[in-house]
């Protein structure tokens, strides 16, 4: 429990925007829509598929199988696991589950004496999510991967000008970004001068009940930023 | 304008996601303290450098971060393919044998 | 000299409708044997060929080039001449060329058009500047003429440099070399055969190399493309080819080839006076006299021999240039290309014997061939004539690589170029 | 008053729009659709530029990307533009235009006069001359740069955008003429992702000009806007107008550049858009559908303004009502002019033709010719054209039917333009870029793409050779159809049905003789741009400059801004003849991109500006903007270097945040320090290998300094790694380091010893680092945590707890940089700005300082702490670094660069080695840089014994003190030794590097 007194807050790695500032509800016109999720969780889990009972923990703690495939991103509402390389995947999730998650599974891996193991990134990465008819276009503007051939349920990992990023594709509706904190600024300005002949709007992002990203949107209570 | 497939990622991709790194399965001496200046020195800078095939580590550091093995001709730039450091020594071996 | 070059031959040939001028170099028939052979028809073959029938008196040799003269990163280069390495070794052996340079037109009657309008070197960062001041320091203590200018004194002399603190990477300062410059490249290939030719050395085109003759560990000749080539001594002189020529001999070398890039831009009234070069954001300018910006890429990181780059490569050096001068984004890029550098894990250049008796290697000047062009076959004439180094290139030896004894230059600022 | 407009129908201005624009100062009219040549021709304007050796008056020959003398400045101020081609220039409203050439003007050119000394400089007669008094040649060398040059590079940044469009497709076609028009329509039709640029406005190519041909029984030009529809109701197809293809690289990358603006006024142009777009095409199949360039036929004088390509007349004629002349000469060897003289004729200008061959073209060309009344002269050439500014007439001669000689005088003529023709010239550069050569072809008197193409190139049109539409069209169908089953896809339709004409073959001709010895007559130019003439090229043959890129290098030909587009051809035809080799045998030069130039703005992209580079922020960035920081550039990062207070200067803030940091307490951002997570069961293993130092008996809880060497056995990173757990650790690098250690642990483990198992991931942007330093450092953690016990012996020096900071889990490191009591606090970053705020209030008691990079490296350098990449370069090792206590030569596994470390000259004497230096005056600070001599005397080539690698003013000692590398260094302590900067030498005294609390009692309290 915190100290009595301290009163944590956080900031997101797009914080000095003030996105929320400028946010305005989406409208279907020719713009580029944009946002934050800010705080989420973020794991990135190390294991060897070869290991028998990793794959079956992993899916036992979290509901999401392991993904074996290159790119594939298996998502429930409770958040997302994406194969990443051979030996490792990112968990996205609220941060209290994530929270919860990571503790169990280490757990885990420890009694079952795997080769296996989690690291917190919840403060080192951030997602933005991006959208508009021309939301791909922006991205071609930006990068050397051929991101329309991007499947649904896939993400790919590749650069946006001289910053790695992933590109997550769930839906036909737009793509969720993800890239490093101290990156951020940098990927931000990229993006908004990229979608400037297409117009470039905040949007505002509200949790939704049931999608893998944004149901993990709801603010943590405060309780729960001290995990 | 290199296109590289990663063995790992399964998929041909821009060499602006790669980073290069260097002529493939040069031996380190098992026991260093046992080569002579000459010996070590060889291996620490002496490189083949052909103008032709060449067998060369590529690292997908924009993808899966893997480090793997590619045949690569040097005045064409035609790429053979691209293997796991593994399963390309064994075809790098047969070759010099 | 039979066919001397001035204002008067001008006139008296241009009366008689240029019909009399003579070859600038003779193309002969390759003899069956010579004292030496130079391989590699590039400007510090073609100068080694110079130095050895002008200095050490061997006549009796033959240079061979597998395309035409000069074709090779003499052809490919940027044209930058400086001295202002870090290194005591480097500093001496490159200032060696830098004074040739300054008598070299007179020296071959063939202007090489060598134009001493200073080389800069920017700093972006205070590791930059601490740099800077280190070097600067040693070149003085070398003999080797070194400034270190604010960021208004770069102004001054560069007007449309940006120096402002919009730029990415601000410039702290600079240091400048006003003896350095630029010349005309191809001149250099032609001034040396020319000089060569006249003196009596055989300059052979079209003529590859194709196998080095070795007998009990002493070189005897080469096969060729035209028939084999007997001498007891053989320089090569093949840049970014030297690993295969190596291999002929069953020698490797601490090289690796990559392609650089150029381009030019399209020619414009004098608007930069002096040569920039800035290592932190990776791109150098100069104009030619015909007023093309004439701007130097990074390496590619592969090796290649394909003469031929990647194309991003271009597009990040063009950035740069206009991250440091801005107004240039409207100026246009006309032509691009690409040389072979054969590169050295110490960025400085081996001029060596061999463990086979009579063969010489100079290579692995990387990207910074063409400024030491004089000066690299000078030493390298001396190499060969004496069979032992001259003073200024012991240090540059192979056995460097066995002992420790690097000469390395990526210490310093100015690596590049 | 030469150009004159016409009405043709089926022009393509718009005589509802007129425009006004200005060239040189002078206003004139003309209309939307113009370009700036034609608009100019209209206009009557013909002195349009002065050659660039010569100071010739020069006038507009091309009308596209061929143009070699009209090289204009467009606009002014920030939207200059130097070097732009008139004739590639489309006209708008207000458009300001000036000349580029000319001293003191256009009209009078001082280069000019010295220009008719023309016959004194021969190609290279830059070499040859200048050379005495080698004091002189600065000077020449000011005025041949003067002398040189078009226009003039602008001055002020540029207020337009530029950005890139990757494109991943299936078929790429370069060139919207006829035959990329079919092709694209079939490729579209069969399904396949298909991109057709065209470098032109208007898609049509040549059917832009020419107006008899009926495709599918259709004219040119409504069969080119059946095609667009079609392929506008084709969602798998794009067109883009504008779009110049100018380089190919490998496996089908094609760079393009999209003009998006360039020809709106400036006041139109919309801020929200490039003014130019870098496309950059990855293609399975490019098909190359560029089509040919009439090249001009060499003879006396043939620069004189007036004289043009009969392509060029045509063009100008047809698509902007523009006749080039009143009395007009066509001179020509080929049937194509023909149509050109026709056109013209009819359209009542005064026309006559010179044909180079004895029989003439087609029968029914020369019967439709005679009924216009344009007089014919077969067997006739030029020998060359009279007039200085404007064409006034021509003096033909009569012309042997087989070998190109004067067989008797011809008419003189007078007229008011000469257009000529020597055929047509593939163009073929994109073919070339990566490799490609071109074949020559002897019937069509060109370098061609060959029929097959190659690997996924398609070659179809004139790029073949096909000149007459209905060759050119049978081809393009049959390569694509080819092409298709290639992929799979059937073809739909036939080829489009045009009628054949019988056509007489052109005769191979290209300098048409004088009747005197070559470099005897009138100049004949081969390369307007750099007035390369015809007996320039035998002068270079004759010195020796046999290869055709010496021809090219010694006598500039082909070198300029147009490419050689019209003059490659003539000069190699004109060196073949020289060395008496076919053409075939002299080959081409090396085409290069690009095909026409492109901007450096469209090159470099949205990468400039604040997205020049990444620029990377830690997570407290808000709280030193608050607190008013300066910063320093850390590799990407931004790092506050020092935090002055109002009037402070750097000095001033620094040495106030060295005493309370060292007297009460200082804060420092320590984010950017690179981190990475090392976990698994043989991680010990893997660090012993990575590092010099040993890692075997490291207890959980305690953290240990490492050095890492490079296979070359120097120092390449150092950093602190915590050991959390027996198989876990959590390893810190340098700022700068960061990124490429993580890929060499990544390569080591991968190449070189897979069988370990450890993961590493970076954990750098995670944490957000707080440094809290000095002796009071210990009373503010106790502030915000309880529930690590930070007594003296419970939490020692070096070692590391995780427990709850500010109510925040946090891992806590007891570390020092700076030999101070000190901790460093990392929470999850998001958490970053809240714990530095947190910090400051705990501290606030104790006057807590934040400091910046400056401070750190003050108080490093008081403990004698290295920082990589300052006081090490690349070439230092371990024991020249004092360090060797960091090496552990016993360990069982030779570590990276162990073994180096035992060659002979790494471990012999005479190395330079780290020492403390102490300027004898305490008051004198060291300039860093500076190099260390062992006496007074600098006379060159000095001795010198090292360097100085860091110097700093310590408040806290109340003098300066230095590090350095000094030959021997280690054996040196006491000596005295001079350090040397730009002339000056301060004696200072060798000491150890240590200078504050040697024996580490601060650091352990």
């Amino acid at each position: 429990m915190p100290k009595q007194g301290f009163q944590p807050f956080m900031e997101s790695p797009l914080h000095h925007f003030k996105l929320d500032a400028e946010a305005q509800a989406r409208r279907a016109d020719g713009r580029i829509w944009c946002n934050e999720l800010p705080h989420l969780g973020y794991a990135v889990l190390r294991g060897d598929t070869a290991e028998a009972g990793f794959a079956q923990l992993v899916q036992q703690v979290t509901g999401l199988a392991l993904p074996l495939q290159a790119g594939a991103v298996s998502q429930g509402p409770q958040g997302v696991l994406m194969w990443t390389s051979p030996d490792e995947w990112l968990l996205v999730s609220h941060r209290q589950r994530l929270a919860d998650w990571t503790a169990q599974l280490d757990g885990g891996f420890a009694a079952q004496q795997l080769f296996a193991q989690t690291v917190d990134s919840s403060g080192g990465l951030t997602l933005a999510w991006l959208g508009g008819t021309e939301h791909i276009t922006v991205l071609r503007h930006l990068g050397v991967y051929d991101f329309e051939s991007i499947p649904l349920g896939h993400m790919v990992s590749t650069v946006l000008g001289k910053a790695t990023v992933q590109v997550i594709r769930l839906d036909g509706d737009g793509v969720f970004v993800l890239f490093r904190r101290s990156f951020a600024d940098y990927v931000w300005r990229l993006l908004r001068r990229a979608a400037q002949p297409y117009g470039f709007a905040v949007c505002q992002l509200e949790a939704r009940g049931d999608h893998p990203l944004f149901a993990q949107l709801a603010a943590p209570r405060p309780s729960l930023i001290l995990a | 304008m290199l296109v590289i497939t990663c063995p790992y990622c399964q998929e041909a991709r821009e060499e602006e996601e790669f980073s290069y790194a260097g002529e493939a399965y040069i031996a380190r001496p098992a026991v260093p303290e046992e080569a002579d200046d000459a010996t070590w020195g060889d291996y620490v800078f002496h490189r083949k450098n052909p103008r032709g095939w060449h067998w060369e580590q590529w690292q997908h550091v924009a993808g899966c971060r893997k480090v793997f093995a590619v045949k690569r001709h040097t005045v064409t730039y035609e790429i053979a393919g691209s293997w796991t450091l593994a399963d390309g020594k064994a075809l790098y071996l047969k070759e010099q044998a | 000299m039979a066919n001397r070059y001035s204002l008067w031959s001008l006139i008296k040939n241009g009366l008689k409708h240029h019909e009399s001028w003579q070859p600038a170099w003779k193309s002969p028939q390759p003899k069956k044997q010579y004292d030496v052979i130079i391989v590699g028809g590039g400007g510090h073959g073609l100068a080694t060929a110079y130095y050895l029938a002008k200095e050490h008196g061997i006549k009796n040799v033959a240079v061979l080039e597998k395309g035409y003269l000069g074709g090779g990163n003499t052809a490919r280069n940027t044209t930058i001449i400086r001295s202002n390495y870090l290194w005591d070794e480097a500093a001496h052996l490159y200032e060696h060329g830098l004074k040739l340079w300054e008598g070299l037109s007179q020296d071959l009657n063939f202007n090489v058009m060598f134009s001493q309008r200073g080389v800069m070197n920017v700093g972006h960062t205070l590791q930059d500047m601490r740099d800077i001041e280190r070097r600067a320091n040693a070149n003085l203590l070398n003999g080797v003429d070194a400034v270190v200018m604010t960021p208004q004194e770069i102004k001054d002399m560069v007007p449309l440099i940006d120096i402002s603190n919009r730029a990415r990477y601000p410039i702290m300062g600079a240091s400048f070399q006003p003896r350095g410059g630029v010349a005309r490249h191809d001149a250099v290939a032609w001034g040396f055969a020319r000089g060569a030719s006249e003196l009596g050395v055989d300059i052979i085109e079209q003529c590859e190399v194709t196998g080095l003759i070795i007998e009990g560990g002493r070189i005897k000749g080469v096969n060729t493309s035209r028939g084999d080539i007997m001498a007891d001594r053989v320089g090569c002189v093949a840049a970014g080819n030297s690993s295969v020529l190596a291999k002929m001999a069953g020698l490797r070398l601490p090289l690796e080839s990559h392609p650089l890039q150029a381009f030019v831009s399209e020619s414009m009234k004098p608007c930069i006076d002096t040569v920039v070069m800035s290592n932190a954001v990776h791109g150098y300018v100069s104009q030619s006299d015909k007023g093309e910006l004439v701007i130097g890429a990074g390496i590619d990181s592969y090796l290649g021999y394909g003469q031929r780059g990647s194309p991003h490569v271009i597009e990040h050096t063009a950035a740069a240039i206009i991250e440091m001068f801005p107004s240039f984004s409207r100026v246009r890029m006309n032509r691009q290309w690409g040389g072979i550098v054969d590169v050295s894990p110490d960025a400085c250049p081996i001029i060596s014997k061999t463990r086979i008796q009579g063969l010489y290697f100079n290579c692995g000047w990387g990207t910074g061939g063409f400024k030491a062009t004089p000066g690299s076959g000078n030493v390298f004439a001396h190499t060969i004539a004496h069979d032992d180094p001259h003073p200024l290139n012991r240090a540059f030896s192979l056995d460097r690589f066995a002992t420790g004894h690097l000469i390395d230059e990526h210490g310093a600022a100015a690596v590049a170029h | 008053m030469s150009g004159y407009r016409i009405h043709r129908p089926g022009e393509r201005i718009n005589r509802q729009k007129p425009v006004s624009f200005q060239f040189d100062n002078v206003q004139y009219k003309a209309f939307s659709g113009d370009t700036l040549a034609s608009a100019l021709l209209a206009n009557g304007v013909r002195l349009i530029g002065r050659s660039f050796k010569y100071g010739r008056p020069r006038g507009i020959v091309g009308f596209g990307a061929e143009e070699p003398n009209a090289l204009i400045q467009l606009e002014t101020g920030a939207h200059t533009v130097p070097d732009l081609k008139a004739t590639q220039v489309e006209l708008y409203q207000g458009l300001l235009a000036g000349s580029t050439t000319g001293y003191p003007s256009l009209d009078f050119d001082l280069k000019g006069l010295l220009g008719k000394f023309g016959r004194f400089m021969p190609p290279g007669f830059y070499y040859k001359t200048f050379m005495e008094p080698v004091k002189a040649w600065p000077v020449y060398e000011k005025y041949i740069r003067k002398a040189a040059g078009y226009g003039h590079a602008p001055v002020l940044p540029d207020p337009e955008s530029y950005d890139h469009l990757h494109h991943h497709i299936d078929v790429l076609v370069v060139g919207g003429g006829a035959a990329g028009l079919w092709a694209a329509t079939l490729a579209g039709r069969a399904g396949l992702k298909t991109l057709l640029v065209d470098e032109q406005a208007e898609m049509g190519g040549w059917l832009l000009t020419e107006r008899r041909s009926r495709i599918d029984g259709l004219s040119g030009m409504d069969w080119v806007s059946q095609r667009l529809a079609e392929l506008a109701s084709l969602p798998n197809v794009s067109v883009l107008p504008r779009t110049t293809a100018f380089a190919l690289h490998d496996l089908n990358l094609v760079q393009a550049v999209e003009l998006l603006q360039d020809h709106l006024p400036l006041t139109e142009r919309n801020a929200a858009l490039p003014r130019q777009r870098l496309h950059k095409i990855r293609a399975h199949q490019v098909i190359l559908a560029s089509g040919a360039i009439e090249r001009p036929l060499v003879f006396g004088y043939n620069d004189v303004p007036g004289v043009m390509t009969a392509a060029a007349g045509h063009s100008y004629l047809n698509r902007y009502g523009v006749a080039v002349g009143r009395e007009v000469l066509v001179q020509t060897q080929n049937d194509a002019a023909y149509e050109a003289a026709l056109d013209l004729a009819q359209c009542g200008v005064k026309v006559m033709l010179a044909d180079a061959r004895q029989g003439g073209a087609a029968a029914w060309r020369q019967q439709a010719l005679k009924s216009a009344g344009v007089e014919l002269l077969l067997g006739h050439g030029i020998a060359k054209v009279l007039g200085d500014k404007s064409v006034s007439g021509a003096q033909l001669v009569k012309l042997d039917g087989r070998n190109n000689q004067v067989v008797g005088s011809g008419p003189r003529l007078s007229v008011d333009t000469v257009l000529s023709s020597g055929g047509l010239t593939s163009t073929v550069h994109l073919f070339c870029h990566n490799g490609g050569r071109p074949v020559w072809n002897q019937q069509q008197l060109s370098f061609v793409c060959p029929d097959e193409g190659r690997d996924n190139i398609a070659c179809v049109g004139a790029i073949t050779g096909r000149w007459e539409l209905s060759e050119a069209l049978g081809q393009t169908h049959a390569a694509v159809a080819a092409l298709l089953l290639g992929h799979g896809r059937g073809s739909s339709g036939n080829a489009p049905s045009v009628a054949s004409e019988e056509v007489a073959a052109p005769r191979a001709i290209f300098r048409l003789p004088d009747g005197k010895p070559e470099g005897h007559g009138a100049k004949a130019f081969v390369d307007y741009q750099n007035d390369v003439a015809a007996a320039d090229i035998h002068t270079a043959i004759r010195e020796n400059y046999r290869s055709i890129e010496h021809v090219k290098r010694y006598t500039a030909l082909g070198f300029g801004t147009d490419q050689g587009k019209l003059s490659n051809i003539n000069g190699f035809a004109i060196a073949a003849e020289a060395l008496g080799k076919p053409i075939a045998e002299v080959g081409t030069t090396t085409y290069r991109p690009s095909y026409t130039p492109v901007t450096f703005g469209a090159l470099a992209g949205p990468h400039v500006g604040e997205t020049f580079d990444v620029r990377r922020y830690t997570a407290m960035h808000a709280s030193h903007d608050a607190r008013k920081a300066e910063y320093e550039v850390v590799g990407q990062w931004l790092r506050p270097w020092y935090f002055p207070k109002p009037g402070e200067d750097l000095h001033a803030a620094v040495n106030r945040e060295c005493l309370a940091t060292r007297n009460s307490v200082g804060v420092m951002d320590a984010s950017t320090l690179g981190k990475i997570d090392v976990k698994g069961p043989d991680a010990r293993e893997f660090l012993n290998r990575i590092y010099s130092n040993a890692w075997s008996k490291l207890d959980p809880g305690k953290c240990r300094y490492g050095l890492m060497l490079d296979e070359n056995g120097m120092v390449m990173d150092d950093g602190v790694t915590a050991c959390l757990a027996d198989d876990h650790f959590h390893m810190t690098t340098t700022t700068g380091g960061a990124a490429r250690v993580y890929s060499w642990l990544e390569r080591w483990h991968q190449t070189e010893w897979p069988e370990l198992k450890v993961r590493f991931t970076t954990t750098t942007d995670h944490w957000a680092t707080v440094a809290v330093v000095g002796p009071d450092s210990r009373q503010v953690l106790q502030k915000l945590c309880t529930d690590i016990d930070f007594d003296k012996d419970a939490f020692k020096f070096m070692d590391g707890r995780s427990g709850t900071v500010a109510g925040l889990p946090a891992r806590v490191f007891r570390i020092s940089f700076s030999g101070e009591l000190a901790y460093e606090i990392n929470v999850d970053a998001n958490y970053g700005r809240y714990m530095w705020e947190e910090v400051m209030k705990a501290g606030a008691a104790f006057n807590i300082t934040p400091y910046g990079t400056e401070t750190m490296h003050v108080l490093r350098a008081e403990k004698g702490f290295i920082i990589v990449g300052q006081d090490t370069d690349g070439s230092m090792s371990p024991n020249d670094l004092a360090m060797s206590w960091a090496v552990g030569m016993k360990k069982p596994f030779s570590f990276l660069g162990k073994r180096s470390l035992l060659r002979s000259h790494t471990a012999g004497d005479g190395r330079k080695q780290l020492v403390g230096l102490l300027p004898l005056d305490p008051k004198v600070v060291l300039a860093e840089g500076a190099q260390i001599l062992s006496n007074t005397d600098d006379t060159v080539p000095a001795a010198m014994q090292g360097h100085v690698t860091s110097s700093y003013h310590s408040a806290f000692l109340g003098r300066s003190i230095a590090m350095a590398v000094l030959k021997d260094g280690s054996k040196r302590e006491g000596d005295t030794v001079f350090v040397w900067a730009h002339g000056k030498s301060v004696p200072a005294q060798v000491v150890s590097s240590v200078f504050v609390d040697k024996e580490g009692v601060r650091q352990h309290a």
